[in-house]
């Protein structure tokens, strides 16, 4: 069977003001990028809780993207700096984690910057895809060894049960 | 894959630029103000000021450009980079420009190529500057007749003690060859 | 669970069906999806078809939730509320995904386009799930106006809403209303007398009965939401009773100290430490500037006390706050000149007779410094050569990088004034000449044949050191002439710098107050820069002038006039919708710690210190939520964007990945 | 309030220090009142009981079961999934059974690295022959066989199913009475419930609080924080906004930031995503390195910052793993 | 406080004055200078003209060589200071180049990285670490009435803002300001003095000279201070032939800064390298000095 490339999955929470917008003109003008960054739109990045990047991260997403306005023009006044200050801080925490660093990023795109959330999409699928996959699920799940001790546990303490 | 622009659009000789000059990609920026041109200490004596090298580059005309005096005449004041509009390493891109114009030999009418050559020739011997040699192979090889001229200031600052006779030479020369050697062996900053 | 949902997927002719398999989408949605009961496909989803057949599965089906999958919500969300809502059913309880821009459009793998297709479409089941049913809030509508800047645009906007009936309040920060066209002598291109069309304006709303001036006041602090601001605004002491004051000039003409105006004069001129900045101020009732009046400053003289005819000096009065309830906000706070101090190789600063543009203008006002006498700085000397230099601080990346739009045309304007009132020879060095509006490009023409010179090129310099004998005593423009190649140095007596318009200093701390925000360079934000180009991002609040980006009069104007009108169309509508999309804090789980209160830009969120809790002020509300984010004990609730709905739409947008590890997990032999 | 019949209560002690069973101790005389309402029929630490007791019970015949430690070896899983089969309520009691809490920070290391630094490297250990534990021995006998050591710690409930929460490290015996008294009373919250208040530890705390704008973290030993303002305020990342209000702010009141053992509030899924979020918003400054350098200055270990109880309730739980080599 | 210190080719000879004064005058504000042990030349603007990587990995070396001990080089040299500055930036902006001239450096068993130096001028050293009230405290021969024109010249200020301003920098106006000189204004400060055009087109360099004599006469200067020993040098040894040149008459005194700083902190002139300029400047600064003192 011929190897296949790893499609990594990612999950983008893209403001509603500018980089959702940036998302549509990249449609309107039907400028092509990877398919594997899944949008969900929110009002604006400073929503964008470290809760649902690690959710993501925790449900099997190989990647994060977080995209807001401009620095300094943000629908919401300066929301996009709170997003990014808990952006670093989130960063901090997940190297501490033994996580790449670029398996989550913040970027802008202005509702002008269709073709840079492009760019910035496909360079970040690419990053992703160096790393490999996450499959975070699979690093809490201890392999057979752990049900087959419980089992004869019972197992041992049914037997001497029965002798007693 | 989504267009790069820069790396596809412009002509091959500001390609060639790019790859030479770290920051040469600014030069798409320039809006041909001509504070370059304006600002150089040298501009009034120059063929082509620097913001005309700058739509050469752009047009392409690398010939004309290589054998251009501008480049031998720019002093890396900085002043050009420093109050360009658009931040453009200019004296960086001259300096490229040279570099370029050496390795082809494309300089006309300056002595400045051998200057530079005498200099790092006695940089690679010694690791340090020689003022003497210097001065006596650059002028004997290439300009006779000025050292004549030299000759009084020459004395005068041989009799304050600001000339020397003798090279100093640092303690691991071999080591620094040996830099020099790798630089060279890997060939270029890209 | 009883949510029963109802799956839609748009064709969208093929603009969708081209790149995603919809047929296959919607039967999988259907058949996968936990609580969709009916899922279909068809042509076009917005068309009046496609709604009715979504009203009549509500309907038919008992729907409780909508998913349509379609194009972005940007274009059609509305279209498809409305046809729930036509159903009876709460508009909020629909959701909208998006499979053109973000999927067709943008994808070349039809499978992997489908894949993509699935995972949006079951993210937005999971979510539509949790959706609430939300009511919109309307508020009704003050007919009372705030204009913040007595300027151009400010009083274009004021006069044309105070004569359509409605009041009007009036801020400005300055003595008098007029604003920076207050300081000109002559308008381009027409050379009108600025004074002579502006006065009137001043006049007319000084004694307009809707209108309310408040001068030398600035605002302190606004709170509330469109329809009904609060705004507090500090009345600086003038120490000058207004009601009294009848604008005689007797204490201006006593005051014995004399100062350098260095703001309506620009710095060229002198004013009294009580004064009315110009003699066409409006009002006619001067200040006493603090700062510079012998009283403040030792105790003693109180000249003007004692000559006013009418008492009306008040050495004790104190600044006051005025409350003010409003509608709606025009802000026309205009712009400020950029400091060529900045730029030190044009000596302005060290060099005596290099002179900013707003220097020049008063220069050449013949109410200015010098009667209108174009002189050196020695206040004597005719200059016989005068350059003006372009783009100081605009155009430039070390500074601003934009274009300031009105100093071409102002040059040409300097040009003509020193070609008309002296012997003079006139330069202008420029980059580029921009002359792009209508009667302008004549007027360039015209300074041709008037034999004003023109050298392309950004003046690199200009310096007192002479290399030349010709040079010395005289002030060298170093310039490359780029037209021809070569460095040139032009000696010359006179050098006008064409500043760059810059925001306000405090343009930022005052959108703050009014929560609308500014672009990289400082100017207020419109909310569309083509097809809104005058309200802003906040309802009810309207940008024009200059503070919105650099422009001339008659744009000023005709923004100005343009706000007006949007505010009109908010008064008579006497109602405003707002969207419930808002933060809500559960006071009863509130510990009070306040991470939330510095957060929101709209202080939306106040702290009540007697219950210790902070509360959510709906009405001031945008919906960002970036407050729900920040809550450490998450009891602030975001309408609309729940953690549940959001984390909901994660899992959905998941679900093969979610698949995929239940596939891998090892499972326990028995329970 | 008296039942007529007496309850059957256990106590289990799984992966934890212990402070839990003594906890159950502080609440003093009342310790008389729960045995005049139970039977204590399974409580290892306390009374002499023995697993084969309980594997002989009636399923469900146990009336509450007080579970403390997290699960960290098969052996523990057991107790756990036994001590459910047969308990009406299951109650995970303390820290360690909620979130993790210490123990739960092993889950940055795995069994390898965990065994490395206990069998070999602290300074205390002799162990010549390097001797590791094994599941299986073989023994002239036959196999002896140890419980597994897992690489990863988790919670009770993400082992069994858990009907009530007693947060805290350990709970308090004010809450430890609430609990058996809503016991007693038959006035327990939902199934799955915290037993306990829902707002958060600035509610019991008597320190000024205004709005909040952070420069510079520092840690505990670098500042002597003034005694009436809010210490987060002061730059110290006091754990008190994000943490279950219970113990009555013992820690900021005697001048030392809360550290978050009482866990999180209804409803919220990560504690440390809670706390990160909260102190990166109040950050005052919006220039990207100056952001970075504030954060990492002054939160060197933010792991154990965030996640010191709950890392193994956490929503990533653990560290990643090393792909393992053997 | 100690610093690492790079002197630098000119220096060692042509300069020796520079480098006198640089030490005698750290030593007074006790500032220990710790030469660099067996740097090499920083290659000026030719090594660049010739071979960028060689360049920036020579210059390097020097970087690489710096005590483990120290994280700040002092460079008194124009070029040298510039030089340094540049690698380290360049090495910072550019991952490449940084990866290329560490593979350089390892040829020679050393390592850098970039950012790890700070590189300083004297005058920045000076100016933000002591500041006024320092420098007045130490004086002890007061400049009154000596007319002193500061030149900055290029690469100090350029391209490398943040040292002073770019094109009207004022610390050393404001240093000599402090001790008591009377600083003329001098338009020129920062403009080029020619660099190596002398040995390239004296037409030109010498023209350039030219200018900035013209401009120190016209503001009625005793004396014009540098910063660069290739600025002295040109302004200096070149004097002679540009009013051949140019059939003027200028004689001005050019002196290093460290010198005059050293003359108004009272430290023996021989010390200070007074007599090696070739336009002497001991004459007018003595009689300036005692004039103002007569008086």
């Amino acid at each position: 069977m011929a190897e296949e490339t790893f499609e990594p999955k990612i999950v983008g929470f893209l403001c509603n003001w500018c980089s959702y917008r940036a998302a549509d003109l990249a449609g309107t003008a039907r400028i092509k990028y990877p398919p594997n960054v899944r949008i969900i739109r929110v009002m604006c990045s400073g929503r964008v809780d470290p809760a649902f990047v690690l959710k993501a991260l925790s449900l099997g997403a190989d990647g994060v993207m977080i995209a807001g306005c401009h620095p300094g023009e943000c629908h919401y006044i300066e929301q996009n700096y709170k997003a990014m200050r808990r952006y670093h801080m989130l960063k901090h925490t997940l190297r501490a984690l033994g996580l790449e660093e670029d398996r989550i990023r913040l970027v802008w795109a202005s509702a002008a910057e269709g073709q840079q959330l492009a760019e910035h999409i496909e360079e970040f699928v690419d990053d992703v895809r160096k790393l490999g996959p996450l499959h975070w699920p699979s690093n809490f799940q201890e392999n057979g060894e752990r049900w087959h001790a419980v089992e004869a546990l019972a197992q041992e303490h049914a037997e001497s049960l029965e002798v007693l | 894959m989504v267009g790069h622009t820069l790396e596809l659009r412009g002509s091959p000789f500001l390609q060639e630029i790019i790859r030479e000059v770290p920051g040469g990609e600014r030069i798409v920026h320039c809006l041909q103000c001509g504070t370059c041109g304006g600002s150089c200490p040298n501009g009034a004596d120059m063929e082509y000021t620097p913001r005309t090298i700058l739509a050469m580059i752009t047009a392409n005309q690398r010939d004309k450009v290589l054998k251009a005096n501008t480049m031998w005449f720019c002093v890396s004041c900085y002043s050009c980079v420093s109050r360009c509009p658009q931040k453009i390493p200019i004296t960086d891109i001259m300096y490229g420009l040279k570099r370029i114009s050496i390795r082809e030999k494309a300089y006309q009418e300056t002595d400045a190529p051998a200057l530079a050559k005498t200099f790092t020739d006695l940089l690679d011997k010694y690791g340090r500057s020689f003022e003497l040699g210097l001065a006596s192979r650059y002028y004997l090889f290439n300009r006779p007749l000025a050292m004549l001229k030299m000759g009084p200031m020459g004395l005068s600052m041989f009799t304050r003690g600001r000339m020397s006779l003798t090279p100093t030479r640092i303690r691991n020369v071999d080591q620094l060859q040996a830099i020099i050697r790798k630089a060279r062996e890997l060939g270029g900053v890209s | 669970m009883a949510e029963r949902v109802g799956v839609y997927i748009c064709h969208c002719g093929s603009n969708i069906a081209g790149m995603v398999d919809v047929e296959q989408v919607a039967k999988w949605a259907g058949e996968n999806l936990e609580g969709v009961v009916v899922s279909r496909d068809y042509k076009f989803m917005c068309s009046s078809l496609g709604q009715a057949m979504i009203e009549e599965d509500i309907k038919k089906h008992n729907l409780t939730h909508v998913v349509v999958g379609a194009c972005s919500p940007h274009l059609h969300e509305k279209t498809f509320r409305k046809a729930c809502q036509n159903a009876g059913l709460n508009p909020y309880l629909c959701q909208m995904t998006n499979l053109r821009e973000h999927v067709s459009w943008v994808s070349r793998d039809r499978e992997k386009a489908t894949e993509k297709a699935r995972a949006l479409v079951a993210a937005a089941v999971e979510r539509v799930k949790r959706q609430e049913p939300l009511q919109p809030l309307s508020v009704d509508v003050n007919p009372a106006t705030l204009v913040i800047g007595g300027g151009i645009a400010g009083l274009q906007a004021t006069l044309e809403l105070a004569d359509a009936g409605y009041p009007v309040y009036v801020v400005e920060r300055r003595p008098s209303i007029g604003g920076h066209m207050a300081q000109f002598d002559k308008t381009f291109p027409t050379l009108d007398c600025s004074a002579c069309i502006l006065t009137p304006k001043m006049s007319e709303a000084g004694q307009h009965p809707n209108v309310t001036l408040y001068t030398y006041s600035e605002v302190d602090e606004v709170s509330g939401s469109v329809g009904h601001f609060r705004v507090r605004i500090r009345r600086k002491a003038r120490m000058v009773t207004e009601d009294k004051c009848t604008g005689c000039g007797i204490c201006v003409e006593k005051c014995p100290r004399k100062v350098v105006d260095e703001d309506f004069e620009a710095g060229f001129g002198y004013r009294k430490a009580i004064y009315t900045p110009f003699p066409q101020a409006v009002p006619r009732i001067p200040v006493i500037d603090v700062h510079s009046c012998i009283w403040f400053e030792r105790q003693k003289c109180r000249a003007c006390e004692k000559l006013c005819p009418t008492g009306a000096i008040d050495f004790e009065q104190k600044d006051e706050i005025i409350e003010l309830e409003v509608g709606n906000i025009i802000v026309a706070t205009g712009w400020n000149m950029f400091d060529c101090r900045r730029i030190p190789q044009y000596g302005y600063g060290r060099l005596a007779n290099v002179f900013t543009a707003l220097e020049f203008e008063r220069m050449c006002n013949a109410a200015g410094p010098t009667n209108g006498k174009i002189l050196l700085r020695d206040g004597k000397t005719e200059p016989q050569t005068v350059a003006i230099v372009h783009c100081v601080g605009s155009r430039d990346s070390n500074h601003n990088e934009y274009c300031s739009g009105i100093c071409c045309m102002a040059a040409l304007k300097f040009g003509h004034l020193v070609l008309e009132k002296t012997k003079a020879e006139v330069y202008s060095f420029y980059i580029d000449m921009r002359t792009n509006q209508k009667g302008y490009e004549e007027f360039y023409h015209r300074l041709l044949e008037e034999g004003m010179h023109f050298v392309r090129g950004k003046v690199a310099e200009v310096t007192d050191a002479a290399r030349r004998p010709d040079e010395a005593g005289k002030l060298i423009v170093q310039v490359e002439d780029t037209l021809l190649g070569k460095q040139r140095r032009i000696p010359v007596d006179m050098v006008i710098l064409m500043g760059a318009l810059e925001p306000q200093t405090d343009a930022k701390e005052l959108g703050l107050k009014l929560g609308i925000s500014c672009s990289m360079a400082g100017w207020y934000t419109e909310r569309h820069p083509k097809l809104d180009p005058v309200a802003t991002m906040t309802d009810g609040i309207f940008v024009a002038g200059t503070c919105q980006g650099p422009k001339d009069i008659p744009a000023s104007v005709a923004q100005g006039a343009a706000a007006a009108a949007r505010v009109m169309g908010m008064i008579t509508k006497r109602k405003v919708w707002i969207e419930p999309v808002v933060a809500t804090i559960d006071e009863s789980r509130c510990s009070g710690c306040r991470i939330c209160n510095n957060i929101c830009p709209y202080n939306a969120i106040e702290y009540d210190e007697a219950k210790g809790v902070s509360r959510v002020i709906t009405a001031m509300c945008k919906g960002c939520g970036t407050c729900v984010a920040a809550c450490p004990a998450g009891v602030i609730s975001g309408a609309h964007f729940s953690n549940e709905q959001v984390f909901a739409e994660i899992e959905g947008i998941l679900w093969d990945a979610l698949q995929e590890e239940k596939k891998a997990e090892p499972q326990a032999v028995t329970g | 309030m008296i039942a007529q019949n007496k309850g059957k209560l256990a106590v289990y002690w799984a992966a934890s220090c212990g402070g839990c069973e003594i906890a159950i101790l502080a609440i003093d005389e009342k310790i008389l009142d729960v045995s005049k309402h139970f039977d204590i029929v399974f409580w290892p630490c306390a009374t002499d009981g023995k697993v084969r007791d309980v594997e002989k019970m009636a399923d469900g015949s146990i009336d509450v079961c007080l579970f403390n430690g997290g699960i960290r070896t098969s052996e523990q899983e057991y107790m756990a999934r036994l001590l459910r089969r047969k308990s009406k309520v299951l109650v995970a009691f303390g820290s360690c059974a909620s979130e993790g809490c210490i123990p739960g920070l092993a889950n940055l290391s795995n069994r390898k690295e965990i065994f490395h630094t206990v069998y070999h490297e602290t300074p205390s250990t002799e162990n010549p022959k390097g001797v590791e534990p094994q599941h299986v021995t073989d023994v002239p006998e036959g196999k002896l066989y140890l419980p597994v050591f897992y690489d990863t710690l988790f919670t009770l409930d993400q082992v069994v199913d858990v009907d009530y929460y007693l947060p805290g490290c350990p709970p308090e015996a004010e809450r430890i009475w609430d609990a058996i008294t809503a016991i007693l009373e038959n006035k327990l919250p939902p199934k799955g419930a915290v037993i306990g208040a829902n707002t958060t530890v600035c509610d019991e705390c008597p320190r000024k609080r205004t709005e909040k704008k952070i420069r510079k973290f520092y840690r505990t030993w670098e500042i002597i924080p003034d005694e009436e303002t809010c210490l987060l305020e002061q730059g110290l990342v006091c754990a008190g906004v994000a943490t279950r209000a219970g113990c009555g702010a013992k820690c900021p009141k005697v001048n030392s930031p809360c550290i978050g053992c009482y866990g999180v509030n209804d409803g919220v899924v990560d504690f440390g995503a809670r706390l990160m979020s909260a102190l990166a918003s109040v950050i005052d400054s919006d220039a990207p390195e100056e952001i970075d350098r504030i954060i990492r200055e002054g939160i060197p270990d933010p792991a154990g910052t965030f996640y010191r109880f709950s890392l193994a309730h956490s929503l990533l739980r653990r560290k990643k793993k090393v792909p393992d080599e053997e | 406080m100690k610093y690492a210190y790079y002197p630098g080719c000119s220096l060692e000879c042509n300069s020796a004055a520079y480098d006198h004064s640089v030490r005698a005058v750290a030593d007074l504000l006790g500032i220990e200078l710790r030469e660099i042990d067996d740097w090499n030349c920083c290659g000026a603007t030719e090594y660049f003209t010739q071979d960028e990587l060689a360049a920036c990995a020579v210059i390097a070396r020097n970087l690489a060589l710096v005590d483990p001990q120290l994280d700040q080089v002092v460079a008194p040299c124009a070029a040298c200071y510039l030089n340094l500055r540049k690698v380290d930036h360049l090495m910072q902006e550019n991952p490449e180049l940084e990866s290329k001239v560490n593979q350089c450096l390892a040829a020679g068993k050393l390592h850098y990285d970039p950012g790890r130096v700070r590189v300083r001028h004297l005058l920045d050293l000076i100016y933000s670490d002591f500041g006024e009230a320092t420098l007045r405290d130490k004086v002890v021969q007061p400049l009154t009435g000596l007319r002193v024109a500061c030149y900055y010249g290029c690469q100090i200020v350029r391209p490398f803002h943040g040292t002073d301003n770019p094109e009207q920098p004022t610390k050393l106006d404001e240093v000599f300001s402090w001790l008591g000189a009377e600083v003329v204004d001098f338009p020129v400060k920062a403009h080029c003095c020619g660099g190596h055009m002398t040995q390239i087109s004296e037409p030109q360099a010498f023209e350039m000279i030219r200018r900035l004599l013209a401009n120190a006469e016209e503001y009625k200067a005793d004396v014009i201070v540098t910063m660069c020993p290739m600025c002295q040098l040109n302004l200096d040894a070149y004097q002679a032939r540009v009013n051949g040149f140019f059939h003027t008459d200028y004689k001005i005194p050019i002196i290093f800064f460290t010198q005059l700083l050293g003359v108004a902190f009272g430290l023996d002139w021989k010390k200070l390298g007074f007599g090696k300029e070739i336009v002497p400047a001991e004459p007018v600064l003595r009689r300036k000095l005692t004039a103002v003192a007569a008086a």
